[in-house]
């Protein structure tokens, strides 16, 4: 909604700009509405939706171990992240606790996809400012992770690593080995991207480029590297450690950093890479052996947990996601509730848009990593209060009729 | 002269990407079918921001309601002669998401589809073989 | 960059030339989850495949099961609940298919 | 004065040679990204494809505006590259061939961009007056750099005289004078915003405007522009070399091994030209924005094309 009293501009110099919902600088449908004068955004609106798939309603009406799989495909960056979220809910329900080696292995995963989905991001960004070849070069980079999801755990995106009680794939020797080797590739190619982001023409395009203060990042409530660029010192891995993360918590640190524009948002992204071979390496070296899980056959597992609710938080790579769950006791689900990161984060767009340049719409729209397909539940009217307004799912039926 | 033409056509696929709903699993599978390791510029794939400029439409995701109209329109919008192909579970027959509200998947009852790759998500290499197999059955 | 983009000139690209290229392919590893196998000698119709699969592919026919691999998401639960291993996961994974019905031959 | 039948049967040649050039761009792009790249013919595939595709007109188009201008774009881009080639088989000239072939550059990226205007949609117009800012950065130091080496050669406005100066003076331009030099380095800084390219293809950034003016365009009309583009690329490569690096030794290879060799070394050095200016700059750099790209240019090449006047005036 066009702000009438705050914006001053001559009739014609001013035109609307639809950004998306299919828009190439945006993988994923979501619609910007940008008020411009020449270069200049005056206004922003911004409306989400269009891949809502109300994958909470049916989770609601499938059974736990459809369910793993239905949240695996909220999203295919962060698969791992969320049915590690989900599956620790339900162990904390059903009393379950994994074994050591699980715990690890889920770490390991974890981190692993950390890297791929920063390495994705640092590529986007650099497409979005039109320097292909470093596009080129991080997503190479990036092949080398995905080889590693494929060989552990049989495919590049989708991992179905969890299960009730554990994990299914086991790490072979080899497997850790050839890690390793990956880790230390990935390192050097970091180091060499991180050269490339400080150089002349790109960091020009990022710095001070969508900036967002420390109060309006903490009054927004934005999670991950998002918040942390901002000056918030704030991580799951750290302040509430879940799987082996209590065990690693010395083999990393938490980024941060106090610009809060977009260099800085991809600055830590870049730093963190850095940590997260740190973790992938602790994690490996300490790897216990043992069981893998709980050697149940994963029916009678699911039937074994009882009614009850627990909410369960991870640090995806975009930032904090929050399950809720509450069981049925039989083997389905009463109510599962997800906050994902993206969705804390793109309220503040708004913030860090107006003022700025059509070219940098992109830019500070990559820069907070959205990938819109767990954030498409709302509708967000958002003024001056920062207001959010929710559609539920009836109301968005409506509205299409 | 025809099969000059039917020979550039197949040579030539440029590729509109449109996301219906998908878990971005597909969509970065076919990303990264443009980079270095699978590199589909060498049969001639590019990218396109604008459905005018495309040949080849590439859906992937199980079809929400939302993006139902915009499908519709993004595929008129492309010229003749066109193909399409779906790309990934969700956007050959909705599943896993079958049952929702707000899917009115799957794809092909909205649209022709040419080409289908299975795959959750499937590989780049069958993504790259789904967009020959396309042009080439219906340019060829 | 200008070294590096000039370097990479006289590299070998990284390039698997796939299609182009007889027999050139990115290794599928052993754990690769693709197209299903079903072997219906070994099922013994207890319909626990059924109860897990979570994108609906498996139904139930004459006391066994039948798979619709259309709507199969590869997510290998199937495999992990059968109790008789009677469900395989191949390494086959280049589904391309003109119709739906053609996948389940292909 | 040079025969038409020259200048028409050069047409199909540049058609030919900037297809060819656009393919070895893209080539050598990829393999700079470690890729394998298109076919060097994939231009031609595509320009073939797009020909033979439908034409759509938006209903928000103006209509004859729109449809004429590719034409124009590409029938003015690729006149611009037949003259000087046809100057350069036929040795001779006519009188201010050189204003008469920058304008009809200049004009073709107009064309392109005032059809993408008329397209009526909004990122036509953004496309449009973005480029018109560029138009106004990158043209001036290229026009200056240009009567600075015709000063020098002459003065001479034609274009034949140019490369005639540098055959009688035993060395290439750039070599043998510094205005001349200067003005050589700021026609190849020029280079790759007048054809629009990363880092200054702002005007068809493709993830913040998809692809401007080209927005709404498709089929034979979109090939057309991509037509005129790449001649324009070729035309300008062209130019670069012939006007300041012409070696006399290029003209001696013909007295050996006959005017085809000559005609070669031109283009081998063309095609040099536009790896240096348009390949590598395209390949190792991020796109600009507007406001600091045209402060490039008003802060180095600006500067740099009235030294180079100066200093040829002066005679130096
Ligand atoms: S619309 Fe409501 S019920 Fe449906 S998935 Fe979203 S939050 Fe759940
Ligand atoms: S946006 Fe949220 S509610 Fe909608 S499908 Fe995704 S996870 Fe479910
Ligand atoms: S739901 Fe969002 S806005 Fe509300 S308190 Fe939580 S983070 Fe803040
Ligand atoms: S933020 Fe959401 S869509 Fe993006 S990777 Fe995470 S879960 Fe997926
Ligand atoms: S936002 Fe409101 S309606 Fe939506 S899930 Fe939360 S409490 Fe329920
Ligand atoms: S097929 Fe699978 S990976 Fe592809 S979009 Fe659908 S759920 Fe995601
Ligand atoms: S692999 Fe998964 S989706 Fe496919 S049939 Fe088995 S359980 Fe169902
Ligand atoms: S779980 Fe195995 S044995 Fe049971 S019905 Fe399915 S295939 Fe047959």
């Amino acid at each position: 909604m066009v702000n009438e009293r705050e914006v001053k501009y001559d009739e014609f110099a001013r035109f609307i700009l639809p950004v998306g919902p299919v828009h190439p600088a945006l993988k994923e449908p979501f619609h910007l509405k940008i008020i411009v004068k020449r270069e200049e955004v005056l206004d922003v609106e911004l409306r989400l939706g269009h891949v809502h798939r109300g994958i909470e309603f049916l989770a609601e009406n499938r059974n736990l171990i459809q369910a793993i799989y239905l949240t695996e495909r909220i999203c295919g960056i962060c698969s791992h992240s969320h049915t590690t979220c989900f599956i620790q809910a339900l162990e904390e329900v059903g009393g379950l606790k994994p074994p050591e080696r699980a715990l690890y292995l889920r770490t390991l995963i974890f981190e692993l996809e950390r890297a791929h989905s920063h390495l994705l991001l640092l590529g986007i960004m650099a497409y979005q400012i039109g320097f292909d070849t470093l596009f080129m070069y991080t997503w190479a980079a990036r092949e080398k992770v995905l080889d590693l999801f494929e060989e552990i755990t049989g495919n590049r995106i989708h991992h179905a690593m969890n299960v009730i009680g554990g994990v299914r794939w086991d790490l072979t020797p080899k497997m850790a080995e050839k890690t390793i080797r990956v880790m230390k590739d990935i390192e050097v190619t970091t180091r060499r991207i991180y050269d490339f982001f400080r150089g002349e023409t790109v960091e020009k395009r990022l710095s001070g480029v969508g900036l967002l203060s420390q109060h309006d990042a903490h009054e927004l409530c934005v999670v991950g590297p998002t918040a942390r660029a901002s000056g918030l010192v704030f991580d799951v891995r750290k302040d509430d450690p879940y799987a082996a993360y209590g065990d690693l918590n010395d083999s990393f640190s938490v980024i941060s950093k106090k610009e809060g524009d977009s260099y800085a948002r991809t600055e830590v992204r870049i730093l963190e890479l850095f940590e997260l071979i740190n973790i992938v390496q602790a994690a490996l070296d300490r790897l216990p052996n043992g069981p893998i899980n709980l050697g149940e056959s994963p029916v009678r597992l699911m039937r074994r947990i009882p009614r009850g609710e627990a909410i369960s938080r991870v640090e995806a790579p975009r930032g904090e996601l929050i399950y809720f769950v509450k069981t049925n006791g039989g083997d389905g689900l009463e109510r599962l509730k997800i906050r994902t990161p993206t969705l804390a984060n793109i309220i503040s767009l708004k913030k860090m848009l107006i003022g700025c340049e059509i070219a940098d719409v992109p830019v500070i729209v990559t820069s907070i990593d959205p990938c819109l397909s767990c954030a498409n539940r709302i509708t967000l009217v958002d003024h001056e209060t920062g207001e959010v307004k929710v559609v539920n799912a009836d109301e968005l039926r409506r509205k299409k009729s | 002269m025809w099969k000059i033409a039917s020979r550039s056509r197949i040579k030539s696929p440029w590729i509109f990407h449109l996301n219906t709903g998908s878990c971005n699993g597909c969509d970065i599978e076919i990303v990264a079918a443009l980079t270095p390791r699978y590199d589909a510029e060498r049969l001639g794939c590019v990218l396109v921001g604008s459905p005018r400029h495309a040949d080849v439409l590439i859906l992937t995701g199980p079809l929400t309601s939302q993006m139902m109209p915009r499908v519709v329109r993004v595929y008129e919008q492309i010229p003749e002669p066109k193909a399409v192909v779906a790309v990934g579970s969700c956007a050959i027959s909705g599943a896993p998401f079958l049952g929702s509200y707000s899917i009115e998947g799957p794809l092909d009852r909205i649209i022709p589809v040419d080409v289908y790759v299975a795959g959750c998500p499937p590989r780049p290499e069958a993504i790259i073989r789904g967009i020959v197999t396309a042009v080439k059955r219906k340019f060829g | 960059m200008i070294w590096e983009a000039l370097k990479s000139l006289f590299k070998k690209p990284l390039t698997v030339q796939y299609l182009t290229k007889p027999d050139e392919k990115v290794p599928v590893p052993e754990r690769y989850r693709g197209k299903i196998s079903y072997n219906r000698d070994a099922c013994i119709g207890c319909l626990l495949c059924i109860r897990t699969c979570p994108a609906g592919a498996i139904t139930a026919d004459e006391r066994k099961v039948s798979f619709s691999l259309d709507r199969c998401i590869f997510c290998g639960q199937c495999s992990e609940t059968c109790p008789r291993k009677a469900i395989e996961i191949t390494s086959k994974f280049e589904i391309v298919v003109y119709t739906k019905s053609e996948i389940a031959s292909q | 004065m040079i025969a038409l039948e020259i200048l028409l049967a050069t047409l199909p040649l540049v058609f030919l040679l900037s297809l060819l050039f656009e393919g070895i761009d893209r080539k050598v792009h990829a393999r700079m990204q470690r890729r394998i790249g298109p076919p060097i013919i994939q231009p031609f595939y595509d320009f073939i494809k797009l020909l033979v595709k439908e034409n759509i007109v938006p209903t928000t188009a103006a209509r004859s505006i729109f449809n004429a201008s590719p034409s124009l774009a590409a029938a003015s881009s690729i006149v611009g590259a037949a003259i000087p080639l046809a100057n350069l088989i036929a040795r001779t000239g006519i009188i201010g061939d050189l204003i008469l072939v920058m304008y009809l550059l200049t004009m073709s990226s107009i064309m392109i961009v005032v059809g993408g205007s008329s397209s009526g949609n909004p990122y036509g117009a953004v496309g449009f007056s973005r480029k018109i800012m560029m138009l106004i950065g990158y043209e001036i130091p290229l026009l200056i750099s240009v009567v600075s080496i015709s000063i020098k050669a002459g003065p001479s406005l034609i274009y034949y005289d140019i490369i005639l100066a540098q055959i009688k003076s035993d060395k290439c331009l750039a070599c043998a004078y510094i205005s001349s030099a200067t003005a050589a380095l700021t026609f190849l800084l020029c280079i790759s915003a007048a054809v629009g390219v990363v880092p200054f293809d702002i005007p068809e950034a493709k993830t913040e405007v998809i692809h401007g003016p080209l927005i709404e365009y498709s089929g034979p009309q979109l090939a057309l522009l991509k037509l005129a583009k790449s001649s324009t690329i070729f035309s300008l490569s062209l130019l670069a070399f012939t006007l300041f690096f012409y070696f006399p030794t290029i003209y001696e290879l013909s007295i050996v091994l006959g005017e085809i060799a000559t005609l070669g070394a031109c283009l081998l050095g063309s095609l040099m030209v536009m790896l240096l200016t348009v390949t590598l700059p395209r390949t190792v750099f991020a796109r600009l924005k507007i406001g600091q790209a045209f402060k490039t240019y008003w802060f180095f090449p600006l500067p740099m094309a009235i030294t180079s006047l100066m200093l040829s005036v002066l005679g130096w």
